[in-house]
């Protein structure tokens, strides 16, 4: 089993076939790549989306304490 | 007991953990897998007496079709074991095969249409069995666009599973007829791959793309799985501890 | 107002529940027959798209001869699409659809009761008008009699495969399109063994095969299609 | 006053029951029963989760937590014989438009002698023949309360809102016919803003089962947060 190509050329150009071959591979491994890093952009958009409920949560707990604060004395 | 560990799967907590293990194994294994398998098919095995060069395609369009078939039968499944069994971990799988499938049946039918120009002159051949892709690819976009269109979760699951489940019944019949369709109008034309008078140096490279895909395709799986868990249980505190888990390493690092 | 009665009442839930196929398929065929419109549609759909096409691939008789089996199909397979998800649309809203799902009785019934008044209303009259749109688009003098049967035994498929697609989006308002996504490739081999069956009796051979495989998709689909609608429904239900 | 036909087993019980929508819990540790010769108002403001619970007793909303029993057996065992001898009105009335009130009492399976007495209780008198569909959505309720006049009606009454959409003389008409069929040893559960004048009535306020904060949001994030 040895390589079939003369040259780097010659792999490239693969008589001809080269544009078509290359165009499959480089489409596959793109979106594979697509497929694989998906979840870590999902991880992200989620950590920000907990951070931005979260300060919403504490904004509501801390008017709540001031209204309650203010209701005491009366 | 045997049901135990079943059950216990059925936890989506379970599944991230044990799955945490497993992750970084499956990777090497198909970027390893996969690199040599192309290098082997590209560079080394030898070039087909017909069709010349364009024949290295075969190395990735026969393992995305074999997947993209593969993952519909395992999203119905485990559609199905979420409505039989009311398991929400199964569901969670179910919706993220179903993009994953779609994908590699795009590839597929991709590759596919690209062989076709040096070999037959024209990008798109309405050969048996690309056209039984393109119908695959119809039904994997039918149950992605279902999913979408409930606001309520468990709904969206139970409907897709079903469609799922309906889709599969209705496969066979479909490859069937589209093979009786292709026979009647274009008789005389060669079959498109024919898998098993291939030569052993050209099968070797194929079988490592093959298994490189699969093992490709359950980390994606297990991967897109966790995070829609993530997304689901957002609510639950061992999300919040995990993802503060996150924040808190990053910020020190950071 | 009304004295509240006092004779003894028995509480026998037989006299309550729903009655059985007949009683269900006659209030439907009486719905159906009452919108009159709803009938229409899918035949006029039919005819103008089918007259469309000679304007659009020219008048020559024998490019139409050789469309015409496959068109002829293609077109009705749309329209029994188009009036497809109205199946249980208007039940869904008035809530008898949730009363149908209540009573003992299994949907199976129901789903089947509905399939068969939609396909005598759409199917069958299209099936009926196919020879006359043939002679329109200069089909070949075999292909009459096996449109007329493929196209009797292949709606009645179609408007079983859509039921299960009209259940799962009945709780979803614009449903048009999706419906007809989810469908479409479950369409494929009722409209490959249709059109084969009329291209083959044009070709002059023996055409009986493929109104058998048509007939084989029927049954089965007779038998599960009904059951996938009626377990649609109920998740539907849930929405 | 001994229950005539009603079998005494005839025992709706709830317990710790909790209902979650959109990730959003309704309520919780809800628990009641209803047992023959009784009636349960379930009062709460909107979106307390009031037709949740209705559908979730009658089986068509199937998650929740909790038991639910019908004579002793629990869900989704005994929902097939609870669904035998339940009557449910919705928010949609269940009333075919294309038909006409007598065509939609047939099909719920009434007599049609029986089905114009129903009908004149419920003040449709010279409806009887007109399409429900021109007929007004209050009056296409009132078909669908038709429904509890007749004879054979079942034991169970699970009513969504039944007053909604009657006149003083059709609420009393109804509450009437609501005290009968607690006399004869039938249940009702129903809800409804207005005050109902039933004997032995009972109400139940969902929005005290409201649970507190979803159980995500522990104090100790907020402060590495913050």
């Amino acid at each position: 089993m040895q390589f079939q190509f003369e040259s780097l050329a010659a792999f490239l150009h693969m008589d001809g076939h080269g544009p078509f071959v290359w165009a499959a591979y480089a489409v596959t491994f793109v979106a594979l790549a697509a497929l694989a890093f998906q979840p870590r952009l999902q991880r992200r958009r989620l950590k920000r989306e907990l951070e931005r409920q979260q300060r919403i949560e504490a904004r509501r707990r801390s008017v709540e304490a001031q209204r309650s604060r203010a209701a005491e004395p009366a | 007991m045997a049901w135990q560990w079943f059950h216990r799967l059925g936890s989506p907590r379970w599944f991230y953990q044990k799955t945490s293990a497993w992750m970084p194994w499956l990777a090497l294994a198909s970027v390893l897998l996969i690199g040599a398998g192309s290098v082997w098919g590209l560079g080394f095995a030898p070039e087909d007496a017909k069709q010349g060069n364009s024949y290295r395609i075969i190395y990735i369009h026969v393992p995305a079709a074999f997947l993209a078939l593969a993952g519909y039968y395992i999203m119905a499944i485990s559609g199905a074991i979420g409505l039989i069994w009311k398991m929400k971990l199964s569901f969670v799988v179910m919706r993220a095969a179903a993009p994953i499938g779609a994908v590699l049946t795009f590839i597929a039918l991709f590759t596919g249409a690209v062989w076709g120009k040096p070999t037959w002159g024209t990008y798109w051949v309405w050969d048996a069995r690309i056209t039984s892709m393109l119908i695959l690819l119809f039904l994997y976009i039918g149950v992605i666009a279902l999913a979408r269109a409930f606001s309520r979760e468990q709904v969206a699951d139970k409907a897709c599973a079903l469609l799922a489940l309906v889709g599969t019944v209705n496969i066979p019949i479909i490859y069937k007829s589209v093979d009786w369709w292709f026979t009647l109008h274009q008789p005389a034309t060669i079959k498109f791959t024919e898998k098993s008078s291939i030569d052993p140096s050209m099968f070797y490279p194929l079988l490592t793309m093959i298994i490189g895909f699969y093992c490709l395709y359950a980390w994606t799986l297990m991967a897109h799985t966790r995070e829609k868990i993530l997304q689901r249980e957002w609510r639950t505190s061992w999300v919040q501890q995990l993802m503060r888990g996150k924040s808190m390493t990053e910020s020190k690092a950071g | 107002m009304s004295s509240p009665e006092t004779a003894a009442h028995s509480f026998t839930p037989a006299a309550r529940a729903v009655p059985g196929f007949m009683p269900l398929f006659r209030s439907e065929l009486l719905l159906a027959l009452r919108r009159r419109a709803d009938i229409a549609n899918p035949l006029l759909f039919f005819v103008t798209v089918l007259a469309l096409l000679p304007l659009g691939v020219g008048p020559e008789p024998e490019l139409l001869a050789r469309l015409a089996p496959g068109m002829i199909w293609v077109v009705a397979l749309l329209a029994t699409l188009l009036s497809q998800e109205s199946l249980f649309r208007a039940d869904f809203e008035d809530g008898s659809l949730e009363q149908l799902a209540l009573t003992p009785q299994p949907l199976y019934f129901a789903v089947l009761a509905k399939v068969a008044v939609h396909w005598l209303v759409t199917g069958l009259p299209l099936a009926l008008l196919s020879p006359l749109l043939g002679m329109m688009l200069n089909l070949p003098e075999g292909g009459y009699l096996s449109l007329l049967l493929s196209l009797l035994l292949g709606t009645a498929s179609l408007s079983l495969i859509g039921a299960v697609g009209a259940a799962l989006t009945v709780a979803l308002r614009r449903a048009g399109l999706l419906l007809a996504l989810i469908v479409m490739p479950l369409y494929v081999p009722v409209l490959i063994f249709g059109t084969g069956a009329v291209q083959a009796a044009v070709d002059g051979y023996a055409y009986g095969p493929q109104l058998a495989i048509l007939a084989a998709l029927l049954a089965g689909g007779t038998a599960l299609a009904p059951l996938a609608a009626a377990g649609a429904i109920r998740i539907s239900l849930d929405n | 006053m001994m229950a005539l036909q009603a079998s005494p087993s005839q025992l709706l019980r709830v317990r710790q029951l909790s209902c979650e929508r959109d990730g959003r819990v309704l309520f919780a540790g809800l628990d009641f029963d209803l047992g023959p010769g009784q009636a349960l108002q379930i009062e709460g403001a909107n979106g307390a989760g009031k037709t949740t619970l209705l559908r979730t007793l009658i089986g068509s909303a199937g998650d929740f937590d909790g038991e639910i029993l019908w004579n002793g057996r629990a869900f989704p065992a005994a929902l097939p014989e609870l669904r035998a001898h339940l009557l449910y009105i919705g928010h949609g009335a269940g009333v075919r438009r294309g038909l006409t009130p007598l065509e939609n009492l047939a099909w719920y399976g009434a007599a049609r002698d029986e089905a114009l007495r129903a009908l004149e209780q419920v003040d449709l008198f010279g409806f009887e023949d007109s399409l429900c569909q021109q007929l007004s959505a209050g009056q296409n309720r009132r078909v669908a309360l038709a429904r509890l006049f007749l004879a054979g009606a079942p034991p169970l009454w699970i009513l969504d809102e039944p007053l909604a959409a009657l006149d003083i003389a059709g609420v009393s008409g109804l509450q009437g016919q609501m005290a009968c069929h607690l006399s004869r040893g039938g249940s009702i559960l129903f809800t409804s803003h207005q005050p109902v004048a039933l004997a032995g009535l009972r109400t139940l306020n969902l929005s005290e089962f409201a649970s507190p904060e979803p159980a995500g949001f522990a104090e100790e994030t907020i402060d590495v947060l913050a």
